[in-house]
């Protein structure tokens, strides 16, 4: 049976078909899943994707933190169901308490849309098994509320467990405090990601393929799961 | 005030009527009144002075954009021409592109961020109201001078609208341009291009047929803004302190058009609509008078119905306002059921406000009392014509006599000098990286876009099984067409179509924008006359009809009109993209060409802005088949596989053209001059019909027998190599060095 | 230091889509009641000197001709009460 | 109808680019001595009723759940002062 991904769409979602994409190019089945919509469809695993959920109002992800469908998706990402969050995924993502810390405007105040360099800081969550600890790779960002602030002792927990998933090198793009693009909960099957992997999936289209990997890593996670 | 019903406007045919407060002529108000033969109620004055305002009505110009129809090349790829909201293209695959640029110059300029915002809902809606999925954007710029203290207030303020607006409904942008020039100081011009695609069958008209079919008005809630503004924003000038008239702004919700978007193509995917306007500029005036001069028969509507923000509003302001966001579909009753429960699922407010009738007139109520009976083409479509008279200015000779020679302007000599100039030029506002700028805009969703900033022309993919994709470039040059207003306007499609070819995509068709001062000057209106008369030919000629657009009048502050600045945008196809090709010089060992002839060209070009600060003679030259011979080189070549990187020659010449190729590939050049063309002329020349092209070492024979036997001159002028760029015999200069002249300019100027 | 606060709120006839959303998914959340939200900012400013008439009327021109938008924003000025 | 106003400020300890870039730009148009800007936002919330206690402990609630996020940002509820 292949693996079903859900991608879940808000109003105001933008990633949702790129998500998809990638998660069909990774081999698996990928389901859309509706914000109004509780139930999930008997999906493996569920990519929140980017965009500007209820137009980025009030906080971003603060208004689809509150949708029927996260309610679900907070009970089953407690129970270890692999989620990953996208820049406004992963904005839901601590709104909604499951990755702590917050994302606040870029120190330059301008959106920020560049081909990023990172350093995948952590290979044993859910979603980036298939890379090697330390492995540089160049995906797309485009934020303009990308700065992940916390608690000096939050980042230090963070740091000592092993939960900053990957970093920004070369150029942090937005303020991130301790370069922090990407984080994940304390089982690791939560992760949060501000740069967008799904961009980087084709040649024609992405500046190289190396996000294919947070996606396929979940994948035979499942299976070996 | 009591209700001005059309009771009452019959009964006191005498009453003092506020037509010149609303920008008409005594004699449009004489013409209303000869229409409707009595007196205009309140609302109807209100919806006859907003489309017969400039803006809405093309008053001055529709007797010149005729020439876009009459002299239209055949072309069986038009499936819907001129007169909708947006002009359709056949691109093969059944499927079909819609795309047009639109200006919203004045409101940028009181209030930068929401203008340029609202720009981009505008022109996407129009886009989406042909039955389209709005796929990208792209944004053509003007500015004044980058050092001056207001651009610092005008552009961050018009890229973050742009930026704001355009990433958060999730379409990439794919180009534009950023040009600077004192002449925009006080009229910035921002023009919004958008592109869409549908299916054949899914194209969409404005139209209201089928008596008892329902008028549903769906997005977001009318409110007060911008009433008036389509009047008051087309017909004053601004001085120097503002506009004349502050016309209310009109803050745009993103979010809400998004929702618009999603919503609207579901609607469209299950067949339930049989005609769709999208509200602009004249709001709900302009919607119902279209769809029902378009239809078979008259509406009514209910005004009462429209959900409003504030309910204070009278049923003047109701018809007059340009609240954005908002849509009006026409449904058959059976349908309106599962219309209003699509609208529920994404949020988006929908209501009845009235039907199609089969009478023919547009017939309003408000309260129950009829506030409007008019023939719905009367105020849609039989606006007045204005014939105004235009002439040659008295300076434009000896503009053309002061040619930037060798005697008049000291050219560079020494390989030094022809350094330090590259490097100026490079490194000049105009033409230093945009990065600043586009790295505002997300041009990656949706994850279609193979050719985007910096590259020659925007191009996305649109299908994503057999890879066929289309392509988009946007130019105009203000400064040659203030030198010659007719060929100013064919070099403009001339560049765009040449840059549209260099990426690989075959150009198709044509949408512009008219940016221009105003047309109650006689210099302004010949300037006007000649580059339409010049698009239109041009577009005869190279087989690309112009299929919509849109004209902006009063670009001036006081007596001075900005330079004539048509924007023309062209669309291409292309049956692969992955045969697209890049600008950057990517390969190593590839022997450099220099496509077409060059002459000593150099009026109005960016050597003699920069170094002189000159604009004078004549700007290039044009042949126009030549473009059409480099073009299907260009093209043939893409499509066999015979070139790996393109770049199309236009402003700062081939200097600017290796720079940029240089940077963007990572590599230098090393590059002879040509026996015979003296090395100053070579690098900086803006002649036309040009383009530099990477080969690989085996397709060089394939590709020089093409061009000898289609007679295109193609000369070997160096290789890709190393890590600096040099220019034989003359100076090297190393990428290092070019990219600290290219980039960091603009955002440098801003801090 | 004496701190003055600067509050800016969109004019009362222009669209605000913030406090728009805001107000829409309060009721979701279980709060009834709102009849409406209008969302704006508010500046905080430290001085380093007092607090005087001439230094409320420098702040009032900041806002009017920078803190706040006129076209589409109104403000207002006050000396904070020390809470 | 009774107006009360949530003011809603990012924790001392959090960078606040905003406000530093009001900061940096004052001196820059003419305007000196000021120590420290920090920016928020503020909303204003129309009641349908009156404001009791009640009412005042669930807009409490809604800035500490909603309104505000209370991880990076502090809040204040009071009832607007007519002015
Ligand atoms: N410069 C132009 N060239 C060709 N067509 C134009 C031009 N300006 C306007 N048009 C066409 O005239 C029609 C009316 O224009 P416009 O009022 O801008 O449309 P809309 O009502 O959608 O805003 C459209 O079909 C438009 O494409
Ligand atoms: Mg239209």
């Amino acid at each position: 049976m292949t693996t079903r991904v859900g991608v879940v769409t808000f109003p105001g979602s933008l990633d949702d078909r790129d998500a998809q994409r990638a998660v069909r190019l990774a081999g698996a089945e990928p389901v859309a899943l509706w914000h109004r919509d509780k139930d999930l469809h008997q999906v493996d695993a569920v990519v929140l994707p980017g965009g500007f959920s209820y137009g980025d109002y009030l906080r971003c992800g603060a208004i689809s933190r509150f949708s029927p469908v996260m309610d679900t998706i907070i009970e089953q990402a407690k129970l270890g169901m692999p989620v990953l969050g996208i820049c406004n995924g992963f904005q839901v993502l601590c709104e909604s308490h499951l990755l702590p810390g917050a994302l606040t405007r870029n120190d330059s105040l301008h959106f920020i849309c560049r081909d990023q360099k990172l350093r995948i800081e952590n290979a044993s969550t859910a979603w980036t098994g298939d890379y090697t600890q330390g492995q540089e790779i160049v995906v797309p960002l485009k934020n303009g509320e990308g700065r992940f602030v916390a608690d000096e002792h939050v980042l230090d927990a963070l740091e000592a467990e092993g939960r900053i998933v990957a970093r920004y090198l070369d150029v942090n793009p937005n303020g991130s405090y301790r370069d922090i693009a990407g984080i994940s909960n304390a089982a690791g099957n939560v992760v949060g990601l501000m740069p967008h992997p799904e961009h980087a999936i084709e040649p024609l289209t992405g500046p190289t393929t190396e996000g294919l990997g947070f996606f396929t890593s979940v994948l035979k996670q499942l299976v070996s799961a | 005030m009591s209700l001005d019903t059309v009771k009452n406007a019959e009964q006191t045919p005498d009453a003092e009527q506020p037509w010149a407060e609303l920008g008409l002529k005594e004699d449009e108000y004489a013409r209303i009144r000869e229409i409707l033969g009595r007196r205009p109620t309140g609302a109807e004055l209100a919806m006859y002075s907003v489309m017969w305002s400039e803006h809405c009505s093309y008053k001055s110009s529709k007797v010149h954009l005729k020439q876009f129809g009459e002299k239209a090349p055949a072309n069986d790829a038009m499936l819907v021409g001129i007169g909708e909201n947006a002009g359709v293209v056949d691109v093969g695959q059944g499927y079909a592109v819609t795309f047009k640029v639109e200006s919203h110059n004045h409101p940028s300029y009181i209030e930068p961020y929401q203008g340029a915002a609202t720009g981009i809902g505008g022109i996407v809606r129009d886009i989406l109201a042909m039955g389209a999925r709005p796929v990208a954007v792209m944004d053509p710029l003007r500015f004044g001078a980058a050092d001056h203290p207001d651009t610092r207030r005008v552009l961050p303020g018009i890229v973050a609208g742009i930026g704001g607006y355009g990433n958060c409904l999730g379409l990439p942008n794919i180009g534009g341009e950023v040009v600077f020039d004192s002449c925009y100081q006080g009229n910035p011009l921002v023009n919004a291009l958008c592109v869409g695609v549908m299916k054949h069958e899914d194209i969409h008209l404005a139209q209201a047929s089928g008596a008892g079919n329902k008028v549903i008005l769906y997005g977001a809630r009318t409110g007060g803004d911008g009433i008036g503004g389509v009047s008051v924003l087309a017909s004053e000038t601004f001085d120097a302190t503002g506009p004349a008239k502050r016309p209310a702004v009109q803050v745009g919700d993103p979010f809400q058009e998004k929702l618009l978007i999603e919503c609207t193509l579901e609607i469209f995917s299950e067949k339930l609509v049989l005609g769709i306007q999208d509200l602009g500029g004249a709001g709900l005036s302009c919607a119902t008078s279209e769809l029902a001069s378009a239809g078979s028969g008259g509406m009514r509507v209910e005004l009462d119905t429209v959900p409003l923000r504030d309910s204070s509003l009278s049923p003047e302001e109701i018809l007059m306002s340009e609240s954005q966001e908002r849509m009006c579909a026409i449904v058959e009753p059976g349908k309106v059921d599962r219309f209003l429960e699509i609208c529920e699922k994404w949020d988006v407010i929908a209501t009845v406000i009235g039907e199609v009738t089969d009478g023919e007139r547009l017939e309003i109520f408000w309260h129950g009392e009829q506030v409007v009976d008019v023939p719905p083409r009367t105020v849609a479509h039989d606006g007045p014509v204005y014939q105004r008279p235009y002439a040659r200015p008295s300076w434009q000779d000896a503009l053309q006599a002061d040619a930037p020679t060798a005697e008049r302007l000291q050219r560079p000599v020494t390989g030094e000098e022809l350094k330090a100039a590259l490097l100026a030029v490079a490194g000049s506002p105009n033409q230093a990286s945009k990065a600043w700028i586009t790295d505002q805009y997300d041009r990656y969703v949706i994850g279609n876009t193979v050719l985007a900033t910096p590259e020659d022309s925007g191009m996305v993919r649109i299908d994503e099984e057999t890879n066929l994709g289309v392509s988009v470039a946007t130019d105009g040059n203000g400064r040659f067409a203030k030198l010659d207003p007719y060929t100013g306007a064919q070099l403009a499609l001339a560049e765009a179509y040449r840059n549209v070819a260099a990426g690989g995509a075959k150009p198709l068709a044509v949408s512009d924008c008219l940016n221009f001062g105003s047309p109650e000057d006689p210099d302004v209106m010949w300037q006007f006359a000649e580059a339409c008369r010049g698009l239109a030919d041009a577009c005869q000629i190279l087989g690309t009809p112009v299929t919509g657009g849109n004209v902006s009048l009063y670009n001036q502050t006081g007596e001075t009109a900005i330079h004539p600045t048509p924007v023309v945008a062209v669309l291409g196809v292309i049956d692969d993209v992955n045969r697209r090709t890049p600008i950057g010089f990517a390969e190593e060992g590839q022997h450099l060409y220099l496509l077409g002839d060059t002459a000593d060209e150099l009026g109005g070009s960016a050597w003699s802005e920069v170094a002189h600060g000159h604009l004078g003679g004549l700007p290039p030259k044009v042949d126009l088949e030549r473009e059409r011979l480099l073009g299907e080189i260009l093209i043939a070549a893409s499509r066999d596989g015979m070139i790996d990187a393109a770049h199309d020659l236009s402003d700062g010449g081939l200097a600017q053209a290796l720079v940029e190729s240089c940077l963007k590939g990572g590599n230098g050049a090393r590059v002879i001059v040509p026996a015979g063309l003296d090395p100053f002329v070579f690098l900086f020349s803006e002649s036309a019909g040009r383009a530099v092209v990477a080969i690989p070492r085996s397709e060089e024979l394939r590709f020089n027998d093409m061009c000898g036997a289609r007679g295109l001159p193609a000369t070997r002028i160096g290789v890709v190599d190393g890590d600096v760029l040099e220019i034989q015999g003359q100076f090297t200069v190393s990428l290092a060095e070019l990219k600290d002249a290219h980039t960091g300019v603009i955002e440098a100027l801003l801090a | 230091m004496a701190r003055v606060v600067v509050d800016v709120m969109l004019k009362p006839e222009i669209l605000d889509p913030q406090g728009q959303a805001v107000q829409r998914a309060l009721p979701r959340l279980g709060f009834d009641g709102i009849a409406d939200v209008r969302q704006g900012k508010r500046f905080e400013l430290e001085l380093e000197g007092p607090v005087d008439d001439a230094a409320l009327a420098r702040i009032r021109e900041a806002a009017e001709t920078f803190l706040a938008n006129t076209v589409i924003e109104d403000f207002t000025v006050r000396v904070e009460e020390s809470q």
